[in-house]
């Protein structure tokens, strides 16, 4: 199986039965997502395109083997249905949930330690393999912006993923796997978490790391490399050079405080590690295409 | 949601925690009637949620009634970091043995909530872990777990309290922790914490930020317009936005965080600025009609940049939330787009059809045509 | 510490849990009172504390108040399995579709508290869970992270709980384990818990008890003569002391409870009775006092047996304490012991040369002295 | 090491400053305890019968390394200073406090499981390897009651486990190890938790069970050696047959409920699998003759 994605790769998505979850649902399938069932309390027994509802996670698993749980329920229930999924058991959490309280972000990804489980999100615009399979809101089906390929994207925002994968598939490229790491400061899944995988990944050739200002999670990937060295080229792109400092920029992630945090910054170190850092989206294909001839 | 540091200690006196005695006031004449009933010297704080107060003369120690009111006068008013004064805290002046550091806070690459101490209070902590590290004790704490007693005593021993004031700091630091979870805090922070002459400990200063993703359920958090830096921001919060006042003539709406900061850098390479940042939080239409008429109502702004890329909102249900208010909203201001996504044929037909706006093929050539549009509407 | 009904109902109630309208009454006007006001058939429900109740005749129906005035006279005053009724329970009758069972305890095993569920309420859950274990569902809970919502979710489904019924359920569940955590129980349970014709879920019944070691900290737990079976029982409950009545000669006051009920068998063994069981908790003075006093105040005691193998509490101290206490008190009644332990020559001496009595080599010897005696005594 | 005991086996008494801890500390030392310090939050500093004390466990480990926590605190605080232990690191908790709230032991029990630590207790009359160590209240010095030997004990009373060494001793023989399991209805080490070490002890030789009224401990172990057979002989006495039902007979495990927890159907229950059972303590004595000619 590919990146980040358990063997056997069954899929349970909570809060299936909520409007939106219905579309995305239908979209994820067409997508190629092994979606084996659906959980929503007290509609045990309900079908959503094809997929029958359970009262639990834990109720689905007795009948369906999964090892993956797709979490689509707000912000308020987004803690409990994280744990639930952790604790029946599941060995990947894509957590889309948008809004979820910071405390309730660190209980999950320290029961998911704890567990050995991975979280990828919240706030994230999930995980795909184009042409395989897709987990979350990627766009996978518009074939200007996402197509399969050698390039391993991670990102911290959902639209600019979308932005930057239309440069890679501009170029000539397509995408291995993409993981959406989640605009929230604190995240399950972290660049640094990422860069091992990518790299023993058969299907990725290069990296790209989608970055923008506030936290410190590019600091971390460029230490990383630093250190210990990459065996693939990387790319990067940091949003927000031009960002107001001090103030809040969307995504909670993004506040610039001291000298920490600023793009500039990021983009320096990340060079110092040996990364090519596009100046905007569209010289990410450039940049590719340097690294891979 | 930041709190001024009045607000803040008053959420710590519910906790329990020692704050000096004192209020907030809004005149010089109350700071003089707050000093006389304190009955010995005081401090007079300007109340303001920028940093580096104290350096630019916003902390006055007054010795009687009159010079609090005349340091009040001063300091009324006055703009601090951009930010007005609208109000001063006068306090007891406490006579202070040492001073310390107390904070809880968010380490996000482990994560976890760490409780943090040093011995030196009233410096810049994240200078201090820096150039001393050896100074700053810090203990992460598993929220499943929670703080217990033996961690909040080793820590407090390492940093040197002395013994005296252990039980104290234990129940100060345990306390600070319990109001940092339940308050939903990002930061609760005293520096310094005061050890006064005659042995107590007592928050001289006092910082609490809670998680904005929590204020669903912490509905006790002021949200006035002081909170804000901007009539246009304060505005954007009451209708769940966030939106951020820049000084630019390019009014910008994007879909998702990641792509505004990119659309608002590729604005300033073409030489020009935007107005605004704003984050167009969901799909619906009153989102859209509240987002637009924020943007539109920015006098600055000569020209509309609508950047999408629809993922969870899809570009179809956006852009329909679009036309609409545009229609509403009946602007004059040229408007340029960009619009990709889950479903974005029906996106650009309904704008081209019923607006008669093209859609720019990428962010790109519409920054570009958008900063063109500015300079000639100039 | 097990509570009446109606106090284990008025904590349920405090907890938002549902139980039928109603109020205890201890006599019968005000029963009457009570069914007047519910406007309704009523069921009346004799309180005590034993178990088996309803087939002793304890639960009566009424139709209109007349009736339920006739039901409470009938059960004021009566004894049920030796206990007196001193007040009933007047409630509403329920419309019960069905019965389920619900409880919150302990499994010492694992060691951990306990959901447990039956779709068949009403009945003697230790029974079913021997009979028909397919019936009975549980779920362990593990203190540190606390009950899941969907923990609940699984065991109710699996219990065959109605789907209409099933939010109202988990709210019960969930909640009936919070009482649980926050009161310090060994048992909270519903039996049964009444699904109505109208689709609620209803706490027919309540059974709580509190865990006595966690008494210090739950101060509200009520403990009136009423939730003892002998004035002595409550008088030593006052003190601190465990002391059970029982109905022989031989008053026993030994050091730890193993070392107490293996005299007591042993007594058994002799063909004689003890007059009580007594764990006499600590080492000190007032502890041996009340002790004693409470042994020698017993009319059909004939003789004090007193067996010490002093442990924490060191024999030296303890007889320190019963010599005082026995020189205080005056007895009459004959004395024999059996004095071993961390400083038993000193004890020894004591009791020698202070009160004329020797010590018994061992327990077997002493309570062959004691039996002797008591039958002397008679 | 002996039984129970990890390997190092230094000592740390929390609760050491107060005026019994201080008495039974000086008896522990004098009966061959390596106790290496003491913890007493705010007394850091302060000596006792020569162990240097300190705020925490953790402090205290830092400069003396111990395996072992004996606890010596008051009821309303024993749940803290026990999982302080745990969290220490320590592998061997003595809970010797009396009258802990069940929930606090559970949780504390429930610690230990998931850190693969050790608590004996609580109200526990703790442990002893007579000629060797004791860590509790045992009165090894008493030369009639406890003299070293080949005869493995665990009760769940204190005064009563005197009763019986004191016979164990008349009959001959001495004390492998001493374990009390405490009186409470949960409690961190069970019969069935010694029976596998006692087995393997080459000090060993026999097992005496001391159980009482009330709870399935001594069931348990019944079944347990039912189940899979013992290699050492295994003596029994149970105290109070002549308890009445329903009520509550000092130690809070001693009640009987329904027809569990019997002393006699404890009996009947040992018999079946092979135990001898003494009718009264002093019966203990000859039994164990019988089974180690």
């Amino acid at each position: 199986m590919t990146l980040m994605l358990p063997a056997g790769g069954g899929v349970v998505v909570q809060g299936i039965t909520g409007r939106e979850s219905r579309f995305w649902t239908e979209r994820m399938l067409s997508a190629g997502a092994r979606i084996v069932a659906g959980v929503t309390p007290g509609k045990e027994g309900e079908v959503v395109h094809g997929v029958p509802v359970y009262h639990t996670v834990q109720r689905a698993r007795r009948r369906h083997p999964a090892e993956v749980a797709v979490i689509l329920v707000p912000a308020a229930f987004a803690k409990e249905a994280a744990l639930e999924a952790l604790e029946a058991g599941m060995q990947l959490v894509v957590w889309l949930t948008d809004g979820v309280p910071v405390q309730d972000v660190m209980a999950v990804v320290g029961e998911a330690r704890a567990r050995r489980a991975s979280v990828v999100g919240p706030n994230t615009p999930g995980l795909a393999v184009p042409g395989h399979t897709m987990l979350g809101f990627v766009p996978v089906w518009l074939d200007q912006v996402w197509r399969p390929g050698c390039v391993g994207l991670m990102s911290r925002s959902g639209t600019l993923s979308n932005e930057v994968a239309s440069h890679i598939v501009a170029a000539g490229y397509g995408v291995s796997t993409f993981v959406g790491c989640g605009g929230d400061p604190v995240v399950g899944t972290r660049f640094v978490d990422l860069l091992p995988q990518f790299e023993q990944d058969p299907a990725t050739r290069a990296v790209v790391l989608v970055g923008e200002v506030g936290g410190s999670m590019e600091e971390e990937a460029a230490g990383w490399i630093l250190r210990r060295g990459y065996a693939k080229p990387v790319v990067a792109y940091i949003a927000g050079r031009t960002a107001p400092e001090g103030k809040r920029m969307g995504h909670a992630g993004a506040i610039i405080a001291g000298s920490t945090g600023k793009a500039v910054s990021k983009e320096e170190v990340l060079r110092a590690a040996g990364v090519q850092v596009a100046e905007v989206p569209a010289a990410v294909g450039g940049l590719l295409q340097g690294v891979l001839q | 949601m930041k709190l001024f540091e009045w607000e803040a200690k008053a959420v710590f006196r519910e906790h329990g925690l020692p704050v000096p005695r004192g209020r907030v006031v809004k005149d010089p004449e109350e700071a003089a009637a707050v000093a006389q009933e304190l009955g010995r010297p005081v401090v007079v704080k300007a109340q303001v949620l920028s940093g580096g107060r104290g350096k630019a003369g916003g902390i006055n120690f007054a010795g009687d009634p009159a010079a609090a009111q005349a340091a009040a006068a001063r300091l009324l008013g006055m703009m601090l970091a951009g930010e007005p004064v609208r109000s001063v805290l006068v306090e007891e002046r406490l006579d202070i043995a040492r001073e310390f550091y107390l904070s809880v806070t968010i380490d996000p690459a482990l994560p976890a909530p760490v409780l943090m101490v040093s011995g030196a209070g009233g410096i810049d902590i994240e200078k201090q872990a820096a150039t001393t590290p050896q100074l700053v004790f810090t203990q992460p704490v598993e929220i499943a777990r929670g703080l217990q007693g033996f961690q909040v005593w080793n820590l407090l021993a390492d940093a040197g309290l002395p013994p005296a004031a252990m039980h104290q700091g234990v129940t100060v630091a345990t306390e600070l922790f319990r109001l940092f979870r339940q308050r939903d805090a990002e930061l609760a922070e005293i520096n310094p914490l005061a050890l006064t002459t005659a042995g107590s400990l007592v928050a001289a200063d006092a910082k609490l930020i809670i998680n904005d993703n929590a204020l669903f359920r912490q509905p006790w958090v002021p949200r006035t317009r002081a909170h804000f830096d901007h009539d246009l921001e304060y505005e954007a919060a009451q209708h769940g936005l966030n939106y951020v006042k820049l000084s630019g003539s390019i009014g910008l709406l994007c879909t998702g965080a990641g792509l505004s900061l990119a659309t608002l850098d590729l604005v300033a390479r073409e030489g020009a600025r935007a107005a605004n940042f704003l984050e167009s939080g969901g799909a619906n239409y009153r989102n859209a009609y509240h987002g637009l008429r924020l943007v539109l109502g920015d006098p600055e702004v000569k020209v509309l940049l609508i950047n999408t890329f629809g993922l969870v909102s899809r570009a179809d249900v956006i852009c329909r939330g679009l036309a609409d208010a545009l229609k509403e909203l009946g602007t004059v201001k040229p408007v340029v787009a960009a619009i990709r996504g889950t479903g974005e044929e029906e996106a650009r037909r309904i704008f081209w059809e019923e607006l008669g706006i093209a859609s720019c093929p990428d962010t790109e050539s519409a920054v570009r045509k958008a900063v063109k549009m500015a300079r000639e509407a100039q």
